[in-house]
C-alpha cells in the first residue's frame, strides 16, 4: 500500500484527517473550521437520505417490480407515499394522515406482538425458571439476586402508589439495584467510546502519519 | 360522557369480534399435524385481551374525570425553577423533545412537557428554542408551542421559528445544536424524550456553556450520562409519569395507569412462579409463559 | 372523515399483523399478505423521509436569500444536500426511458459515478466526508465521558457511591491490566464481577427495564390501533 | 483559592488533553497485554465451533462505519473461524451504507486467504430497507427479499443460494451490530422462527444483552472491543482489538484516576467549607 499510493489516496487521507481535526477542534473552542464542517455535515446527511431512499426503496421496491415484473398493485403504496407531500400544502395536509396512519398502524401491530411475545413472555419465563434451574449455593444466590432485582425494578417504576411502607422499601432496593446496573453500563460505555477514539487515533497515527511520512 | 363511554365499548367489542371471528373460522379448519391457528400462542392472546381492556378502561375513566392517583415525581419542580432562572438572566431556554420521530411514545411525552414549558416561557417572555430532527415532530411541536402562547394571551410574541428543523442525521443534528449552545449560551437546557449516543455530547456541552440542565428519557443506556452531567434527571418511565402528571392529559394518564395495572399483574405472576418453584411444582405454570 | 379514515386505516394495517401472528403462515394467505404489507409500508415510509430534506433546504435557502447571519455556512449546507442527492438519483444505465434520454446527452462512461453503488460520487462522499465526521462525533464522546466522570462522579449519596464504585470496577475488569490487578487482589474477583454484577444486578435491572419498556411499547401500540392515540396526526 | 479548589475547577480541556495523550502513547511505545476470557464469549465460540463443518451460517454487518473500531474485528475473527471450519457464510446488512461495503471488503479479503470462492462458499446479500420486513421475509424466502446480491448478481446464478432458501437452511445467525437491530433478531427471528442467534455488539449495547443470554434468547455475547479481543484469542489471531487493548487500558486507568482525584477534591473542599462555617 505504501508504495502504490496515488495522489487520490493521499487526498482522501488528508481530507479525512482535516475533517477529523476540524471536529475535534471544537473541544478546544468553537471556531470557523468546526462551523463549516458542521454545516456541510448537516447538508450531506440530508442528501444521504435522498439517495438512500431513491435507490433502495423507490427504484428497488417500487419502480423495478412495477415496470419489470408488472406488479402494478404497487401503485397503491406509491400513491399513499405521494400523499405524504400533501403536508406541504396546509389546506390538504390532513390527507397525509392517511399514509401516515398506514405506516404507524402497521408498525404498531408489529411492535405490539413483538413486545408481548418476544420480550415480555420470554423474559418472564426466564425469570421464573431461574430459581428451579439454579444449583449450588452461588447459583441459588444469583437466582435470588435476579428475582429481587426484577421485582424491585418493576416496583420502582410503579406509579400508582406513593413510595411508603413495603412499596417504599422495595423501591429503595430497586434504586440501589438500578444504580449498580447503571454503573456497570457506564463502565461498558466508557469502554466503547474509548475504542472509537482509538479507531480515530489509529487512523491519524498510522494512515495519516504514513501519508505524511511519504510526502515529507 | 356517555358518548365517550359508548365509543370505547364499541372499540372493545369490534376488536374482540374481529379477532374471535377469525379464530372461529380457522379453528373449524384445524388439522392436528399442521394447524392453521397457533393454539400454542393462546396465552399471548389472553394477555393481549387483558392488556387492551385495562388500557381502554383507564383511559375512559381518565376522560370521565375520575381522580387517578400518580405519585409525585421529584425533579418536576426543577423545570419551573430553571425557566425562572433563565428569565432572570434574560437568556434563552433550550428544549429538545428527544431525537426520535413522532410515533415514538417518548417524543409524545416530551412534546406534552414542552407544552407546559412553553406556557411558562410565554408568560415571562423568555426566548425559547426547540431544535427538532424530524419534519413530523416539527409540525407537532409548532402546534404545541403556538397553542401555549395562545393560552396565556401572548400570541403576538410567538415566533414561528421557535421550533425549527435541524438535520436528519443524529450527529449532524448534535453538531448543530452543540454549536448553537456554545454561541447562544442558554441559561436552561431541558432534554425530554428519546435520546441515544448524543445524550452526553449535548449534556456535556450544555454544562460547559453554563446552563442548568434537566433531562428525562426512558432509554436506560443513556441514563447514566444524564445523571452524570445534568442537574436533574427523570429516569425511565418517570418521563411518562411526569408528562401525565404535568399535563393531566387523560390519554397519557390512562395509558400509564393501564400499564401500571398490567405491571402489577406481572409482579404477581412472578411471585406465584417463584413460590411454586420453591415447592418444585411450578413446571406447568412456567410452561404457560414458554410460547414459541 | 379527516379523523376517522386515518384511524380505520391504522387499525386495519396493524390488526393484520396481530392476526397473522396467531396463524400458521404456510397454511393461510396471511403469510403472503403480511409480506406484501411490509413491503408496502417500506415504500410509503420511504416517502416520509424525503419531507425532511424539503424542510432543511427550505429553511437554509431562505436564510441564504435573506443574507442573514452566517448565510455562507447555510449555503454550504444547501450545496452539500445537492452534491449528495443529485448524482445519486441519476440513472445508472441506459435501460430505462429516462436513462436513454440522459445518456444520449452525456457519455455512458459516466454511469459509474451516478447512483449509490461502489465508486459512485454518493459513495465517495459518504466514505470520505460524511462517515469520518460521524466517526469523529462519536469519538469525541470519549473526551466528554472522561470530563463527566471527573466532574460529576462524586460520592454525594449512597446511590451515587454505588454507581461510581460499580463503574470503576467494571472499567478495571474490562481491560487486561485492570483485570490482572483485580486478580492480584483475589483470583475470584473477575469471575464474581461477571457473575454477580453483570449477570446478577445488571441482568435483573435490564430485565425489569426491558419488561417495563415492552409494556410501554405495547400500550402505545394498542392505543394507536384502537384510535385513542392521535398525536401523530397533528391536531387531535 | 486552595490547591484542591483549583483541582476541582480545572479547565476541562486539560482532561481532554490527558485522554488524547493516553490514547496515542501505546502507539508510540508498543505494548501488548494478555486478554482473559469471559464465559459469554466462550459460549459463542463453542456454539459455532460445535456446528458440523460446512454448515451454513449467516453473519450480519449491522453497523455503521462510526462503530467500526469495536465491531469490525469481531466480523474478521468470526469469518476466520467460520472459513477455517469450511462453513458456508451468507452475509447481510441492515444498515444502508457502510455495513454492506465493509462486508464486501472484509469477506473478500479473508476469503482469499482461505481460498474460498464467491457464490460457492460465501455470498454477500447487501441491504434492503425496513429490517423488520427483511427479518420476517427471510423466513419464507430469501429470494423474495433479495432478488440479487450486493453487486447485482441474481441469486439464481449463485450456486450457494440454490441450497439456502430460508431460515430452515441456516444453522446459526451471528449478529454483529451497533444498534437496536439485534433486539429484533432476538425478539422476531429467534423467538418466532427458532434459529439460534449469537451476538457481537458494541459495549454500549452489551449490558442489556446479558438479560437475553440468560434467557437463552441469545447464544453467547461479545461486548465491545474487549469482546472482540476475546474472540481473537479464541480463534488464535492477533488483530486490531487485541492491539487496541493497550490504549484502552491506559485510558480506563486515567478515568478511574480522575474519579478518585475528583472525589478527594470534593471531600477536602467540602470539609474546608464546613470548617469555615
Amino acid at each position: 500500500m505504501a508504495e502504490s499510493m496515488t495522489f487520490l489516496d493521499h487526498f482522501e487521507i488528508w481530507l479525512r484527517a482535516y475533517l477529523i481535526l476540524s471536529l475535534f477542534s471544537f473541544l478546544y473552542k468553537d471556531n470557523r473550521f468546526y462551523k463549516l464542517s458542521e454545516h456541510v455535515f448537516a447538508g450531506l446527511s440530508a442528501g444521504y437520505y435522498v439517495g438512500l431512499i431513491w435507490q433502495t426503496v423507490i427504484v428497488q421496491q417500487l419502480i423495478n417490480p412495477m415496470f419489470d415484473e408488472g406488479e402494478w398493485v404497487l401503485i397503491i403504496p406509491g400513491m399513499l407515499g405521494v400523499l405524504m407531500f400533501a403536508r406541504l400544502v396546509p389546506k390538504w395536509s390532513w390527507v397525509s394522515r392517511v399514509s401516515l396512519a398506514f405506516v404507524i398502524g402497521n408498525t404498531a401491530g408489529i411492535y405490539l406482538m413483538n413486545a408481548l411475545h418476544g420480550l415480555i413472555f420470554k423474559q418472564l419465563y426466564a425469570t421464573m425458571g431461574s430459581i428451579s434451574n439454579s444449583n449450588g449455593f452461588a447459583g441459588v444466590l444469583l437466582a435470588l439476586v435476579v428475582v429481587v432485582g426484577v421485582i424491585s425494578t418493576l416496583v420502582y417504576f410503579y406509579f400508582s402508589k406513593e413510595h411508603k411502607g413495603v412499596v417504599g422499601v422495595t423501591a429503595k432496593v430497586g434504586i440501589w439495584f438500578i444504580m449498580i446496573a447503571f454503573g456497570a453500563h457506564f463502565g461498558f460505555t466508557v469502554m466503547g467510546r474509548i475504542s472509537l477514539l482509538i479507531g480515530r487515533a489509529e487512523f491519524l497515527f498510522y494512515e495519516w502519519g504514513g501519508s505524511l511520512g511519504q510526502i515529507f | 360522557m356517555k358518548k365517550i363511554l359508548r365509543s370505547d365499548i364499541i372499540r372493545i367489542v369490534t376488536l374482540t369480534l374481529f379477532i374471535t371471528g377469525f379464530f372461529a373460522i380457522s379453528i373449524s379448519a384445524q388439522t392436528a399435524e399442521d394447524p392453521i391457528f397457533r393454539t400454542d400462542r393462546i396465552a399471548i392472546f389472553v394477555f393481549l385481551l387483558i392488556f387492551s381492556s385495562a388500557v381502554l378502561l383507564y383511559t375512559n375513566w381518565a376522560k370521565k374525570g375520575k381522580e387517578l392517583f400518580v405519585r409525585k415525581i421529584p425533579g418536576i419542580a426543577a423545570v419551573e425553577e430553571a425557566v425562572g432562572r433563565a428569565t432572570e438572566m434574560g437568556k434563552p431556554v433550550l428544549f429538545i423533545p428527544g431525537i426520535a420521530d413522532v410515533e415514538d411514545i417518548e417524543t409524545i411525552a416530551g412534546l406534552s412537557i414542552l407544552g407546559r414549558v412553553a406556557k411558562i416561557v410565554a408568560a415571562y417572555g423568555t426566548p425559547l428554542s426547540v431544535p427538532v430532527r424530524y419534519p413530523m415532530v416539527l409540525a407537532a411541536g409548532q402546534e404545541v408551542v403556538e397553542q401555549a402562547y395562545l393560552e396565556v394571551n401572548h400570541h403576538d410574541a410567538y415566533d414561528p421559528d421557535t421550533v425549527r428543523y435541524v438535520a436528519g442525521e443524529q450527529f449532524a443534528y448534535t453538531a448543530t445544536v452543540n454549536g448553537w449552545m456554545m454561541r447562544e449560551k442558554p441559561a436552561a437546557n431541558i432534554y425530554m424524550g428519546a435520546f441515544f449516543a448524543e445524550s452526553l455530547l449535548l449534556a456535556e456541552t450544555g454544562n460547559a456553556a453554563g446552563a442548568i440542565q434537566i433531562a428525562g428519557t426512558a432509554r436506560p443506556e443513556q441514563l447514566p450520562f444524564f445523571i452524570a452531567a445534568c442537574d436533574y434527571t427523570l429516569m425511565g418511565e418517570e418521563l411518562y409519569a411526569a408528562s401525565s402528571y404535568l399535563s393531566r392529559e387523560p390519554l397519557l394518564l390512562g395509558g400509564l395507569k393501564g400499564q401500571d395495572f398490567v405491571k402489577l399483574l406481572i409482579i404477581i405472576a412472578i411471585l406465584i412462579g417463584i413460590i411454586l418453584a420453591l415447592f418444585n411444582v411450578g413446571g406447568w405454570y412456567n410452561d404457560i409463559f414458554n410460547v414459541s | 372523515m379527516r379523523n376517522t379514515l386515518p384511524v380505520i386505516i391504522a387499525f386495519l394495517a396493524g390488526i393484520a399483523m396481530v392476526i397473522s401472528f396467531f396463524f400458521n403462515p404456510e397454511r393461510t394467505v396471511l403469510g403472503t399478505f403480511q409480506e406484501n404489507l411490509l413491503q408496502w409500508v417500506t415504500i410509503v415510509g420511504g416517502f416520509t423521509l424525503v419531507l425532511g430534506v424539503f424542510s432543511i433546504v427550505r429553511v437554509n435557502a431562505r436564510a441564504v436569500s435573506r443574507r442573514s447571519d452566517g448565510w455562507f455556512y447555510k449555503l454550504a449546507t444547501v450545496i452539500s444536500v445537492f452534491a449528495m442527492a443529485i448524482p445519486s438519483i441519476m440513472p445508472t444505465s441506459a435501460n430505462s426511458a429516462f436513462g436513454k434520454v440522459f445518456y444520449s446527452i452525456f457519455p455512458i462512461s459516466w454511469a459509474g459515478a451516478f447512483g449509490t453503488g461502489p465508486d459512485s460520487i454518493y459513495d465517495w462522499l459518504f466514505n470520505y466526508v460524511d462517515s469520518p465526521m460521524m466517526e469523529t462525533m462519536f469519538a469525541t464522546l470519549a473526551f466528554y465521558i472522561a470530563s463527566a466522570a471527573y466532574r460529576a462522579f462524586r460520592a454525594r449519596s449512597a446511590e451515587a457511591t454505588l454507581l461510581l464504585i460499580t463503574a470503576c470496577l467494571v472499567m478495571l475488569w474490562r481491560v487486561p491490566i485492570g483485570e490482572a490487578l483485580l486478580r492480584g487482589i483475589d483470583v475470584r474477583i473477575p469471575d464474581y464481577i461477571n457473575m454477580f454484577v453483570m449477570n446478577g444486578f445488571n441482568l435483573s435491572v435490564q430485565r425489569g427495564i426491558i419488561i417495563g419498556a415492552a409494556l410501554g411499547m405495547a400500550s402505545m401500540s394498542l392505543r394507536i390501533l384502537l384510535g385513542i392515540e392521535r398525536t401523530y396526526m397533528g391536531k387531535g | 483559592m486552595g490547591f484542591w479548589d483549583k483541582v476541582s475547577n480545572i479547565d476541562r480541556r486539560w482532561i481532554y488533553l490527558m485522554v488524547a495523550v493516553a490514547t496515542f502513547f501505546p502507539m508510540i511505545v508498543v505494548m501488548q497485554f494478555p486478554v482473559e476470557l469471559t464465559p459469554e464469549a466462550v459460549q459463542l465460540y463453542e456454539a459455532i465451533d460445535n456446528l458440523p463443518d460446512s454448515s451454513v451460517v449467516m453473519l450480519t454487518f449491522d453497523y455503521y462505519p462510526s462503530a467500526m473500531a469495536e465491531t469490525r474485528p469481531m466480523s474478521i475473527a468470526a469469518l476466520r473461524h467460520m472459513f477455517s471450519k469450511d462453513m458456508k457464510v451468507v452475509t447481510v446488512s441492515n444498515i444502508p451504507l457502510g455495513g454492506p461495503t465493509i462486508a464486501e471488503d472484509v469477506t473478500r479479503s479473508i476469503a482469499k486467504e482461505y481460498g474460498k470462492e464467491y457464490g460457492v462458499d460465501y455470498v454477500n446479500l447487501g441491504y434492503r430497507a425496513n429490517y423488520v420486513a427483511v427479518m420476517h421475509g427471510l423466513a419464507t424466502s430469501i429470494e423474495s427479499i433479495f432478488k440479487a446480491d450486493f453487486t447485482g448478481t441474481p441469486l439464481k446464478d449463485l450456486p450457494l443460494m440454490q441450497d439456502v432458501k430460508n431460515y430452515n437452511d441456516i444453522e446459526f445467525i451471528f449478529v454483529v451490530a451497533d444498534n437496536a437491530t439485534i433486539d429484533y433478531w432476538i425478539s422476531i427471528v429467534n423467538a418466532q422462527y427458532n434459529i439460534p442467534v449469537g451476538g457481537g455488539v458494541t459495549a454500549v449495547v452489551a449490558p442489556k444483552m446479558y438479560a437475553f443470554v440468560e434467557a437463552k434468547q441469545l447464544t453467547g455475547l461479545l461486548g465491545g472491543m474487549k469482546g472482540a479481543a476475546e474472540y481473537e484469542r479464541l480463534v488464535k489471531i492477533s488483530g486490531s482489538a487485541t492491539r487496541g487493548m493497550a490504549s484502552q487500558s491506559l485510558v480506563h486507568f486515567l478515568i478511574i484516576f480522575f474519579v478518585i482525584i475528583g472525589n478527594v477534591a470534593y471531600f477536602v473542599t467540602r470539609k474546608h467549607e464546613k470548617g469555615q462555617k
